[in-house]
């Protein structure tokens, strides 16, 4: 721990190395690219210098699930039941609502089993990150189909997908989710900015990072293997992200050619344009956008959709600031007068 | 004078001969037609009486029109137990009027509004008509207030025909209408109505008589889902998430009602707690055991079906440790099965929900002190287990109208079981989250957020160490299982310990938990008196079982487990707990979805008394 | 020669002593290797020699680089049950080698990889090193294949050490890569190589051989998993949803593959089936409880998580009484537990599943032609019984390789139940869904689209009486809750018997089910022979239970309940069937997640008889 | 039963009277919107004529699912388990493709407990009718909030509705749905025409019907009350359905004021274009409409996307005209020389 062994040079805001955010040696498959997120995300938040030990994270069941243990070892974790990751969120965060929460979750255990939980967590937008590892695949279970798969992919069973696939992010911003990122893990820039925009976001931010099993679901032909996703990856816009604790430097760019998000905790996303034209704060455009980018076969990343000042469940339920999990005694048991009037009451 | 004895013959009573403060009262009508105010009204007149009474809503599963009946039974003797003979009908509701009247017992009363003709139907019951709706019409013109109208008129009559004094009915109107008084006026007025047009045209001719007696004094009325909440109030539960489902919801939302007047922070004007609607039972589970291993002191309340889809995330929170209070209020299944009718049903199901080696403590309160009394020490002991801790209660408990005493104000502090805190941590220099440190089986925990590089710890559903690191080592596993099962012994001295009430020289016993408990009294009353057997009893309040069942039936011949299901469920756990004693046990199954009732039980046992003789 | 006799001091042998056919070979590789072709042919070529074997996988609940142990065990006794002791290791994974090695007792054997340099860790074993990737690399240049084929030299190699035909390995590759030429050739030389290896550079110097025998002519080698599928298949099952789960998705996986082969038909090219990924547990059952009451004979598969979510799913179809066939591969629990390691955790869940009073049929197949002939009747009871019907194996069973005889062709017609046709309702002129028309409980149902007046009902989770409508009357509930119960009766009479071997002057029973019966015949050679001790045996087939387990109980002083879970579960069911007799039974319980050995068995019965004899 | 009782003179195509379709009395709240529905579902099936027996008719749980006892009697009715019903419906055409399935749901049974399934249903394009009987609210339960609830919408409990409605429609429509309509249980006229259209359609045919809980939700500041929707409503045309057996007459309309769609048995919907000039076959332009009329607070009924030709799921399963259910044992057996066979390869 980063107290008992010697300080190494690199440190971030809180004084802590990035070592301080690794997790234990992972067990997937070498090559598996819910490794390279794995590994974006201690970097994001080595980067914004969260408090590991004010982490939880919290998975399914899945190849995907599994790696909240391979990230963050000074955090709490919670691996629980398959596609219910939500609930727990949810809970964990009425329990203590100061905890910086993020979810890992794979495209079966979201949408197959999960799409339940999954609509409801965005449609109250709990504050946490949301991260689909989507392969379009049951890993863990040796290959099947996931409903993110897209029609006539192919399996290396041979396996054709004949049903339509399940769009993460378009039924993100249908369940009124307040930040929407698609993302690939193999472009780990855009990653990390992602993230880190999302560790900074103060409703559920939801990345769906296309992240492929290279064990079953690679064959060039698979909309979720290295190469398809290599060759039709097209960004957005460019990405960089300013931490609230630091300076934004004055840069003076063309007229419309970037645009600033400024996020709930004072950061900023700065967003270049590309060739398009986009504003990722307008809901219309986003479906739009996503509806002809899936019909055009495009496979599209960067920050879809965001709106940086949604109100947030917790702040609905207008919860004291003292985390429930920490409140004295005598604020959660009233006082024997309460039970006497009510007990009058019913007389 | 005195306790009348029942039977299907009807009621036995000499000329002249009064039945005093010992009846049972019940009225027809249809649901969604406003009678709740006035059955609520003459249930606490005679409550105000100083006479013990039970108020039980017999009710159909659909939200209004359909047939809906009301029982109150007073008892002097202070049997709140339903009674299968009503002496005192108040029919309603023309669609079920006739059989209403068929179904009782020679000499029994009918109060019933005039256009129904009831007299006709048969000539041995002792008739009451009035013009309700006319007097009604009376006092209010609208018609659809007029319905709701003629309902506190015949609280009027039946009273005046009972001998209540009307104060007492103006001042449970009072009560009802908490200060609004136009409808107070209104309602009074109707029932003055109804009781004046009693004396002006009818004449008593029945025996039953209600008379002022000091029973009641200081009692409070309430239903066991109040209880429940009240008690988890006091507990200092947090954070409730749950799902809608009858006879079940109303814990949850009346402890959300507790929550919004005891548990605003005045300093902050902040909530201290959350109450959360979830999609379904699932996430209801899910986020409670969410907020459970945050922390947070968490329930969720429910029925049968719920307890089902709640079996996966149940055997979570068994197998990594996390403490969650769920209230099971069950009604009559399997499936859908019957949602407003009672049962205990459930047993099976939570002593061992989910797959694989799983048990649970289950508390098992029978009156509305336990309720209160065992919801507070449910949230100490899913703290103290770190498990997930079962309240069973029942629709007849959870949704019915009982007398209680006051509850107590918890005589413990708030118990939040073995947990480290940053400081402990530092102190301790070590932390091993599934390690059985205190040889009690339960393990040490640290809560999310606690800022400490020792404290952060993997909680996984798959096997764990000592550590809480991922194993699928034999030996890790045993250890694990092993400890879980050491866990349940620790419980058993944590747990409510069963209530044991020897009689000399009895042979025979009776076990029962819950809301059988009721009319348990009166049974063995009526063992005692009419067929002069002494009874030995034993009241369940929890599983897993402690050495005083054995002991109990160390001391008895037989032992007849009495309990409101078909398979005899709990009767089946006695068995294996008992050993050899288990040929002992002859189950007295009650399933019809009706609250028990003592006679029942007594034909059973004397039955079966009987046979053996032979 | 002739049977060893293990024990931890290690391997008793004089010099010069054969051990023939009766070994156990445990080749520790890391998964996603591609190790599995290499197992396979090594215990197929052994099992074409003529020597009974059973071949047992021991992974971890990931894909690709975590330890893997595959055991074969040779017994030309027919030992098929798993054998703690290994005899000869063959040490292809570094990460593990020191510590299989160190686990290994006295006297027994390691071939090895060169570069681990493994015999410098103790000297009291028989060591055999060989350069596998260095004679891989001879073969093949491609290093990624020459991982695989640095495997089935290991397969020469050992084959060569223990006396197996070169032929016979052979033919097994050639089995195993069907026709892919170029895989078959480089295979084979691969073999040859590791064998020719030996044969320069080692000497033999153990006591362990395979020689030819015939005793698995005619013989198969599957899986239960696979069994259970063919079975369905013949059972002419027509609508399988599932959800995938280890172990119970090759149940799933294999049903349709043998489906898309067999069932497409041949006059119009279409499927006689549906085979449909679910997107959970509950809605496969949902929609296998939907098919079923269409008409289809449908089934699910699944193992411990899906069972918990299958709960209030299965409690419908147990209420409306809707045909429907449910596979649990058991895995070790509660919760996610050790999803790749076996267990009998379920029965209490699978006894009971779902609220309110229901029990079920569950069947316990403990062989590969149990597997299949049990699946096969599964339907015929289903819809005969109009009941889910539990298939309950696991992942010993379903996932393991078991030699077993060809199974034999159903002898019974298809039974499709009690269901009325149009041209039925014409006759008979009336149809109540719910009447037990017959006294055996089991109503008569029609099927949705039947073009009849009279056909049609409406099923409902809630109360329904003898016409399938609507109530909550307490007599209609009691009527159907006994009617259920009357059906479980009927139950008795269809489901397979327990079998049971009465040994001459025998007074100590054992019972067993599933998968704990196969190492019972060698536990019981070893307490006759070691120990001179007769057993009176019972292997239990189903649930419920029938008289023959009281007649069992009848003729044994002390009966051994052996089973894998840690709650004796169905001991405890037991104990409740016998009543006084339940204090004869004592319980055995193996929950280590690895298949039950004899040994353990056979040791914990002696030390019960012995500790008795004190 | 039609043929024991004299023949009334009103028929419809296979000679059965309108009381052919009825149900049992209904037990529901008088005034409830459900029984308003549960009438035109009679109608619509009285004329198309659709053979009773056929019909498998099947609900989950709550006063909405209740009515299927109140129409139809003579077909066949499953009240299953709360939220999951579209797996009992999905199996039971799977086991019999040729029957005409009705599922009845409520908002609660669908967008709450029933999220997940419904989604799938939808994404299977399973052949049946879903009525979603939308009164934003748990009815049976006595007045909860359901997710389709309108933010700040009030119960008559004085509750105030804090999380963003689902929308049945556009996520329908997200997953894939190929017969969207949205309708109103007090307007009878279009209703019955949608319905019909729905069962004249292949794949899923969801039905969004505001139907107001009179007893818990009819407060005219709820969107889901009679006055409400009543004030609310806007026609996004006017529909006529023209039955397969029916003629179509040849009347003619000016240029581009009404739009023809044929459903796969024939039927023909006839749209006449009201004030916006709206194509009910164009995804993208059905989700932007909604999500316009959502910000605007419009109540649009109507016909909102439909795609009449559709593979549905039982297509996809390439299975046998004859139902599975009713294969002779000889299909469904194979012979004992396939058993020997199996057993041969594994020796
Ligand atoms: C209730 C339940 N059902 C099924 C399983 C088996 N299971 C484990 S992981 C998994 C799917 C994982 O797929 P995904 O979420 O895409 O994760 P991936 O492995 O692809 O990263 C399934 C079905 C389970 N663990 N629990
Ligand atoms: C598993 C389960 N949970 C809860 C319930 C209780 N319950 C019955 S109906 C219902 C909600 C019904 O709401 P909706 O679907 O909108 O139907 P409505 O009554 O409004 O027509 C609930 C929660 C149940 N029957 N089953
Ligand atoms: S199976 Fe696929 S998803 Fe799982 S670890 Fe391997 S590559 Fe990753
Ligand atoms: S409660 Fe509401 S939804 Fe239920 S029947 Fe009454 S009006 Fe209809
Ligand atoms: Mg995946
Ligand atoms: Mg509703």
């Amino acid at each position: 721990m980063s107290v008992s062994t010697p300080r190494p040079k690199k440190v971030n805001q809180i004084g802590l190395s990035r070592s301080d955010y690794q997790g234990r040696p992972s067990t997937l498959c070498s090559g598996c690219g819910h490794d390279a997120i794995s590994s974006q995300i201690t970097k994001a938040f080595y980067q914004m210098a969260v408090n590991p030990h004010q982490v939880a994270k919290l998975s399914g069941i899945g190849c995907s699930s599994k790696t909240p243990t391979y990230f963050l070892s000074q955090s709490h974790g919670f691996n629980g039941v398959h596609g219910r990751m939500p609930a727990l969120a949810t809970g964990a965060l009425l329990g203590n609502r100061h905890l910086v929460c993020i979810g890992i979750s794979g495209d079966g255990d979201t949408v197959s089993i999960g799409l339940g939980q999954f609509c409801h967590l965005l449609r109250r937008n709990v504050p946490m990150i949301y991260v689909v590892e989507n392969n379009g695949v049951y890993g863990l279970t040796k290959g099947q189909f996931s409903a993110t798969a897209d029609l006539d992919s192919q399996l290396k069973t041979g396996a054709v997908n004949d049903l339509p696939p399940i769009d993460c992010c378009s039924l993100a911003i249908e369940m009124g989710c307040s930040y929407v990122a698609r993302s690939f893990a193999g472009d780990p820039k855009q990653l990390v900015a992602l993230l880190e925009g999302a560790i900074s976001h103060s409703g559920t931010a939801m990345l769906d990072v296309i992240s492929p099993c290279v064990t079953f679901n690679n064959l060039d032909n698979s909309t979720k293997s290295y190469k398809w996703a290599k060759e039709h990856e097209e960004l957005l816009h460019q990405i960089d992200f300013i931490p609230h604790f630091e300076p934004i430097e004055e840069v003076q760019y063309e007229e419309g050619s970037t645009q600033e998000v400024e996020m709930h905790d004072g950061s900023h996303i700065r967003l270049k344009k590309l060739e398009r034209d986009y504003d990722p704060m307008s809901k219309e455009s986003a479906l739009r956008m996503l509806s002809q980018t899936r019909e055009s076969g495009e496979f599209l990343t960067g920050l879809i959709y965001v709106n940086p000042t949604a109100k947030n469940f917790i702040d609905l339920l207008d919860m004291s600031e003292t985390p429930l999990a920490l409140m004295p005694d005598d604020k959660v048991r009233p006082g024997p007068e309460v039970l006497e009037a009510a007990m009058k009451e019913l007389m | 004078m005195g306790i009348q004895t029942q039977s299907q013959e009807g009621l036995q009573v000499e000329p002249g001969q009064e039945i005093v403060n010992d009846c049972s009262i019940q009225v027809a009508t249809v649901n969604g037609s406003g009678s709740q105010s006035s059955n609520n009204v003459l249930m606490r007149a005679i409550f105000q009486m100083g006479v013990p009474i039970s108020g039980k809503n017999l009710f159909p599963s659909n939200i209004a029109g359909l047939p809906t009946w009301f029982t109150i039974r007073a008892s002097q003797a202070g049997y709140i137990g339903r009674k299968e003979e009503i002496d005192i009908l108040v029919a309603m509701n023309s669609a079920t009027a006739k059989e209403d009247v068929e179904t009782l017992t020679p000499g029994r009363v009918v109060i019933y509004d005039e256009k129904l003709k009831l007299s006709e139907i048969r000539d041995d019951l002792i008739y009451y008509p009035v013009p309700f709706s006319g007097i009604a019409g009376e006092v209010i013109k609208d018609i659809r207030l007029r319905k709701l109208i003629a309902n506190i008129v015949y609280v009027g009559s039946t009273a005046e025909l009972l001998g209540i004094e009307m104060a007492e009915v103006e001042a449970a109107i009072a009560k009802w209408f908490k200060g609004k008084q136009k409808a107070i006026d209104l309602n009074v007025k109707a029932a003055h109505l109804g009781a004046q047009y009693v004396r002006d045209h009818l004449t008593k001719s029945d025996p039953f008589q209600i008379q002022r007696r000091n029973k009641t004094e200081g009692k409070i009325i309430i239903d066991g889902n109040a209880a429940c909440a009240l008690g988890s109030v006091f507990a200092g539960a947090t954070v409730l998430a749950w799902y809608p489902i009858t006879p079940a919801s109303s814990v949850s939302e009346s402890f959300a009602d507790y929550m919004k007047r005891y548990r605003i922070d005045p300093d902050t004007g902040k909530a201290t707690f959350a109450v959360v609607q979830a999609e379904d039972e699932l996430a209801a589970l899910g986020m409670a055991i969410g907020a459970g291993w945050a922390g947070a002191r968490s329930m969720t309340s429910t029925s049968g079906p719920g307890i089902s889809l709640m079996s996966e995330f149940v055997g979570l929170a068994y197998f990594t440790e996390i403490p969650v209070v769920i209230f099971d209020v069950q009604r009559t299944g399997p499936s859908t099965g019957l949602p407003t009718r009672t049962s205990q049903g459930d047993i099976n199901s939570l002593y061992y929900l989910s797959h694989g080696d799983t048990q649970y403590v289950v508390l098992f309160p029978s009156s509305m002190d336990e309720c209160f009394e065992f919801s507070v020490m449910a949230f100490d002991l899913a703290e103290r287990l770190q498990q997930p801790i079962f309240v069973a209660t029942d629709l007849d408990l959870g949704m019915n109208n009982w007398m209680s005493d006051p509850f107590d104000y918890p005589d413990k502090p708030i118990d939040r079981g073995k947990v480290l805190s940053a400081e402990d941590l530092e102190r301790v220099g070590e932390f091993a989250r599934y390690k059985d440190v205190d040889g009690d089986g339960i393990p040490y925990r640290t809560l999310p957020g606690t800022d400490h590089p020792l404290a952060a710890y993997f909680v996984r559903g798959s096997g764990h160490n000592e550590y809480a690191r991922y194993t699928e080592r034999p030996e890790d596993y045993v250890n694990l299982m092993d400890r879980l099962a050491r866990k349940m012994e620790t419980a058993k001295t944590l747990i409510p310990q069963p209530i044991a009430e020897y009689q000399e020289g009895a042979e025979i016993g009776i076990v029962c938990y819950g809301s059988t408990d009721v009319p348990m009294v009166e049974c063995r009353e009526q063992l005692r008196t009419e067929h002069g057997i002494e009874i030995n009893y034993m009241r369940i309040r929890a599983l897993p079982f402690t050495s005083h069942l054995k002991e109990f039936f160390g001391r008895c011949k037989r032992v007849y487990s009495v309990e409101q299901n078909r398979d005899g469920q709990m009767g089946d756990l006695i068995r294996l707990e008992v050993g050899d004693d288990q040929g002992k046990v002859v189950k007295v199954l009650h399933y019809k979805g009706l609250p028990l009732d003592a006679r029942f039980v007594t034909d059973q046992i004397m039955t079966h008394e009987k046979r053996k003789d032979k």
